[in-house]
């Protein structure tokens, strides 16, 4: 009778205490992975934030010089050539 | 009984040895890589900027508890047992 | 995000703002005197005939490109991260 009934308190507990120990690690184990992928994303969201801040910064640097070099070579040719006119005439 | 024997378990560390065990089978057979795929999806879906710590960890935790494998749920119940029956004596 | 971050730009009317800005900027530090030097030289050296605005612009925008001061950059960089930081609600 009492082998019966310390194996049956075996079965039992052991069933509890695996359902409580499988608990306590899955809830800790999800919640840390939780918290880690979202620290990841919004690093990554951060770090996309500064590469395309980056790059339309270059591109509005780009777009700018083509036109201000447009200019500047139009202006000074345009200069030269009025000055060599002026020297013909 | 019980209280003996959960008194037993903390002592001896058996407790935190089972924590860690699991959590190293949960590591060893691909259960934390298969929750982080399923928070990277709730991410991905939700938006970074919609999701908190808690919308993750509720989203994921059922699928995450179907997908602990049968047989590391075996293995740390048969330590269980083990440990029971070496100290109910 | 990138094609995000342009569109709020453009729509807020603040991509001309940043392009005047530079252009500013760009008078402000001498690279507007710099790049006319060089496009002198250009035409100093291949001779006035020999030069179209063209010719010109292929042959001053990379020197251009390397004359604007890293500070201009990243004055604008700042002011386009301070907008959007505004602006993200």
């Amino acid at each position: 009778e009492k082998a019966r009934q310390r194996k049956a308190f075996i079965t039992q507990y052991s069933a509890e205490l695996f359902a409580k120990v499988s608990d306590e690690v899955l809830t800790d184990s999800i919640r840390a992975t939780a918290e880690a992928e979202i620290r990841l994303a919004l690093e990554e969201k951060a770090a996309c934030f500064a590469r395309c801040t980056v790059e339309e910064c270059d591109s509005i640097v780009e777009e700018t010089l083509a036109e201000e070099v447009a200019i500047i070579a139009q202006v000074i040719l345009e200069e030269r050539l009025r000055h060599i006119h002026k020297f013909i005439k | 009984m019980r209280a003996v024997i959960n008194q037993k378990l903390i002592e001896m560390g058996e407790r935190e040895r089972l924590k860690e065990l699991l959590r190293a089978k949960l590591i060893e057979c691909g259960w934390r890589d298969q929750v982080k795929a399923l928070c990277k999806d709730v991410i991905k879906e939700k938006g970074i900027e919609n999701v908190t710590v808690e919308d993750l960890v509720t989203a994921v935790t059922p699928k995450g508890r179907v997908l602990v494998p049968d047989s590391v749920k075996r293995e740390l119940l048969q330590r269980i047992r083990a440990f029971l029956a070496q100290h109910s004596a």
